[in-house]
């Protein structure tokens, strides 16, 4: 009888806290926003499991000797996994766009707007006592609105790690949602005629110079802003071993095997920081709710920019890829050319806003420095 | 007193943190631009040049190794299947 | 003259003990059985070549900052790699089979007797004074009877560290041995007549139900065992990210380079278990001798289960597919059918035979849940 | 003494494992054969209404994006390996 | 004004000193080595950016918590990824060539004179005052000499891992210089008469022989010098994988993504080695200096071995495969060839010259052993 | 003195390296050449022989095994793809 006893208050029913039980149905959530609705799974379907598991009571899998929690400490504290994707995502990344119609960085640069104003807003809110972040907190979850995932990550882990759950989840999410949340801002912010401004044909990019670019980043942002060099400097790295064309074997290997391995284990460790005594708490609707703020204004802002640029200059810009600048790279481009086609049908614009979608990682990476700088 | 420190600070950090990003994604274009500029330049005047080192650089040392060898290893390997 | 002398004394030659050159006999003993014999050579290649190196007089490989016991350290004292393993195995699942038929499941519930029969024989054999081992030690023993690599591995690193290279290495051995030690055990304990029992073509299994299985098999598993959480929760992940179709890339990456790469890290790792002073004892003897027990036992009683089950049911069960219950997938499925087909030569017993094998990997992990619970 | 306690110890968790291997794997059996009912009711109600809200979904919108965007990014794409 | 004077004295250019702006143009220099000259871009371009990365003022990438100095601990402080690399070279390796033709090992054997010379030159260089290298960084640098990068950073490691920066970049850059350093060498010591000899074509080679080849050879290391194991034995065991026909995609991961990953990690982490204060030193130039000589005697001692063996033998050796006994595979048997074709336009020696090139592999790795035995 | 010392460990360490070098491969030189004489024996005289067993031995109960499943695996798949 006892040792009936002994497994009945071993199991997870009775263990179960109303929070994980909670946790558990968001962890199926995220499967089903992964699987059903299609949203980034190749994150949210680990990040969901991760949940799930860090989740079970009793198990200890995200504490201690468990394995998430291994997992979370090797790879994410370390700074590793953000890291090597980012690398990953360099080697995946075609500058040719950007080096064509270089001004499209500006776009980049505007879209990181929204980073700063929910950082403000985040403040703001602190302020009038809704929610209670610190600096450092409200600096994190405004990297959401940079929408790029392992740069929200990197920076969580830096100066927010508490909040690390909260933020991947409200990263990855409001980029797959960037096709419903960009449009109705874009529709709003540009006249018919703006959308249906054809751009001129990018000019072909030479080797050299699809070599040289991410060198010359990399020395730009070791001389201005070493605090972004991790980050950008993996991406330069990636991107080099790609266009340079002499290690190709190096460059499948990071493209395929090396960031497939690590996005499944940065997903289930970044599921770990799910758990629910963290999770379940005001501060993770705060992340939410300013997360989406921090994209829509992330996409105002790159379309202003846009407009503003069109004062200036003799070639006009179709403002619609200006939204493309938050990155959240490829949807937003592909978000820019789907909202260009309908008030155009012969207007393809994915090309001209591959331009401003990958300066948004650039921007966002840069603004990642400045916070680390001045509160790391 | 405490709060209005820290929404003073949040604003010098976004105007700070946008000019920053504003200077170098700026600084950015016109390198960008330049090296664009320069690398086009040198393909002009360097394409003779180049035509004519082609023969006697590094590369082309290896480029003959490779031409010259490739009919061996690939019998040598054939060979070697059979083995 | 004193240098041609520290050269002598640190030659491999002059500091060989006995046991060490038995052991580099036991490493070449496995390498035959993998390269020649073709018994699991994907693991026992590996543990070979590792137990070898580990016997290597004066090399210390195995020991303090070696390399194989960094590997070990890193990889199976955290438990990293036989949960790989076992997420890799869920990527190479197909529940279909056990869907179709789920009482199936039973079959492998059944066999699962085997690692209890032995862990029993261990304490019995000890009560009488032959070996000396604990009850963790005997539980961990017990495990081998699930036919389950990483599963042995898994519960013998938490139990039984010390045994754990005997453990491996018999329960690689004896998933080889399968197709010498299932078939006259099956034969009998069967009727020709049973033995002919041809089963109703199994259902077609939807996709929705191959998704929902993992997750549904992970709830249970939280709600009822934390402690098998880890196993089999890596093991569902694995096997959602192949049925959910989403996620390809990590799918074949964990098929592939992902397993691969941690089957060679384990094979090294555990033969770094099999170091001449450990190894070399009279418990090795008789953990090679129980885990032959618990395989045939786990044979036996999958068979009888079936018959039992044939008994309360108007379908018939071929009571041959009872002994995949053990596992050892796929080798033990295939032994049903090839066994079948000796009475049968129209009866092809394959499909019917998965069910009870995946469910056997089931069983295994709940046993060692039970086990880790108990005595961890 | 210890030797019995040992055995009984073995006896126990014998008996309360193999019971719960078989509680588990049976309570298993019912709720996949359960899944599989709700799931195929599911599938004969919920086919057609699942064609009709197929338009209006969100996945549709992604198809949408997919479909036009495809013909595009082929296009693009060539252009610009062209390059 | 105060926080635009953080930012500014937290610039690299505020805090960048003249060895580090140095630095980074050797990183550029490494780069456009391997992507230009196509200098080994495999080692040589993982090792430029880390060196660019390490030497980014004020962002401590390769110290403390910094990503290349966690890469450069993990990975070959505790000496794995230079192992993981010889056994994916293992998995590369052919013996066929030598097996057919064993007594070429004696042209592997004395081309390891280069690694002794360089030893006695920098001690002898020491004693005059022109250096000050200690008796285990003279052992070090003269590793380099044995033409094999994973075996330079190996020993490197162990016995001088301040100079691990210079070996590495030194090893695989005159590794690159082969078709350049050698054929004068080799013109200079042999007659035209020699260039011309035409070798008997080579036997047929078993699978049982090259089978049975890495584990002899392993047996033999065991026996005789341990300390050689680690190295030689993931060599044997790679080339186990490869040969043994039972493990294909153990062999395949390890010839593809497994070395690759780790060919990556292992660029960046020796490239953190390459800081400016660590590396500005006269005793880099002294590596660099004494390493090209190691290059030059290795190959003229094979040379002259060669034809030492063709006064004995009947049949005669081409003594231009003797400085393939460098190893440097396989641009040094490619070497060869291509000078015996200058001579011969008949006389294919590639086939003929892998089997000094791969027993220089060997022969560089007992050296290693012995530099490790005596001083380690 | 400490020059002297140095360069004579120096020189030991080179004697005893290089012998040891010669030494293990020239060793190896033989065991290489003994190896192959007895395995192409083996195979000369085992040729017979291994024929003979080839139906009674382990690895022939696996090919019988592969031959007899391969085809219901190939059906069994097809069908259940099907699914
Ligand atoms: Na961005
Ligand atoms: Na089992
Ligand atoms: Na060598």
């Amino acid at each position: 009888m006892e040792q009936l006893n002994t497994l009945w208050v071993n199991t997870g029913l009775y263990q179960i806290s109303p929070g994980q039980a909670l946790m558990l149905l968001v962890g199926m959530l995220l499967l089903y926003l992964a699987i059903v609705k299609n949203f980034e799974p190749l994150l949210l379907l680990p990040i969901g499991f991760g949940a799930i598991l860090a989740n079970i009571p009793g198990a200890g899998i995200a504490e201690g000797n468990g394995i998430l929690h291994i997992f979370y400490v090797v790879g994410i504290e370390s700074g590793a996994f953000p890291l090597i994707i980012f690398m990953g995502v360099g080697a995946l990344t075609d500058f040719g766009p950007l080096l064509a119609n270089p001004k499209t960085l500006l776009l980049g640069a505007a879209a990181q707007f929204g980073i700063f104003a929910t950082l403000l807003g985040a403040i703001g809110l602190t302020a009038v006592g809704v929610f209670d972040f610190s600096l450092t907190d409200a600096a994190a979850i405004g990297i959401i609105g940079g929408a790029d995932g392992p740069t929200s990550i990197y920076v969580a882990s830096k100066l927010a790690p508490d909040l690390l759950g909260a933020i991947a989840v409200a990263s990855y999410s409001y980029m797959a949602l960037v096709p419903l949340i960009q449009p109705p801002i874009m529709r709003a912010l540009t006249t018919e005629k703006e959308r249906q401004i054809e751009m001129v044909q990018l000019r072909e990019v030479s080797a050299r110079e699809k070599i040289i670019f991410p060198i010359m980043l990399l020395v730009l942002v070791a001389l201005l802003l070493p605090d972004a060099a991790p980050l950008l400097g993996m991406f330069a790295f990636g991107n080099l071993m790609k266009e340079s064309g002499v290690v190709d074997r190096l460059s499948d290997t990071t493209q395929n095997a090396l960031i497939n391995i690590v996005t499944i284990f940065l997903g289930l460790a970044v599921g770990s920081k799910l758990m629910a005594d963290k999770f379940l708490q005001i501060d993770t609707l705060g992340i939410l709710l300013l997360g989406m703020v921090a994209f829509a204004i992330g996409t105002a802002c790159g379309l202003i920019m846009a407009k503003i640029m069109n004062i200036f200059s003799k070639h006009k810009i179709n403002p619609l890829i200006g939204s493309a600048g938050v990155s959240a790279v490829p949807m937003a481009a592909r978000v820019s050319n789907k909202v260009g086609l309908e008030s155009n049908p012969h207007n393809f614009l994915l090309m001209h806003a591959m331009g401003p979608n990958v300066a948004g990682v650039i921007g966002s990476a840069i603004a990642a420095g400045i916070m680390i700088q001045f509160l790391g | 007193m405490e709060k209005v420190d820290l929404i003073e600070q949040a604003l010098n950090l976004t105007s700070f943190g946008m000019g920053f990003v504003f200077l170098f994604l700026t600084l950015l274009v016109f390198v960008t631009k330049l090296m664009s500029i320069i690398i086009r330049k040198i393909k002009i005047t360097g394409h003779v040049e180049e035509q004519e080192t082609q023969h006697n650089n590094n590369k082309s040392l290896y480029d003959e190794l490779d031409e010259e060898t490739k009919f061996v290893i690939e019998q040598a390997i054939k060979m070697h299947r059979g083995a």
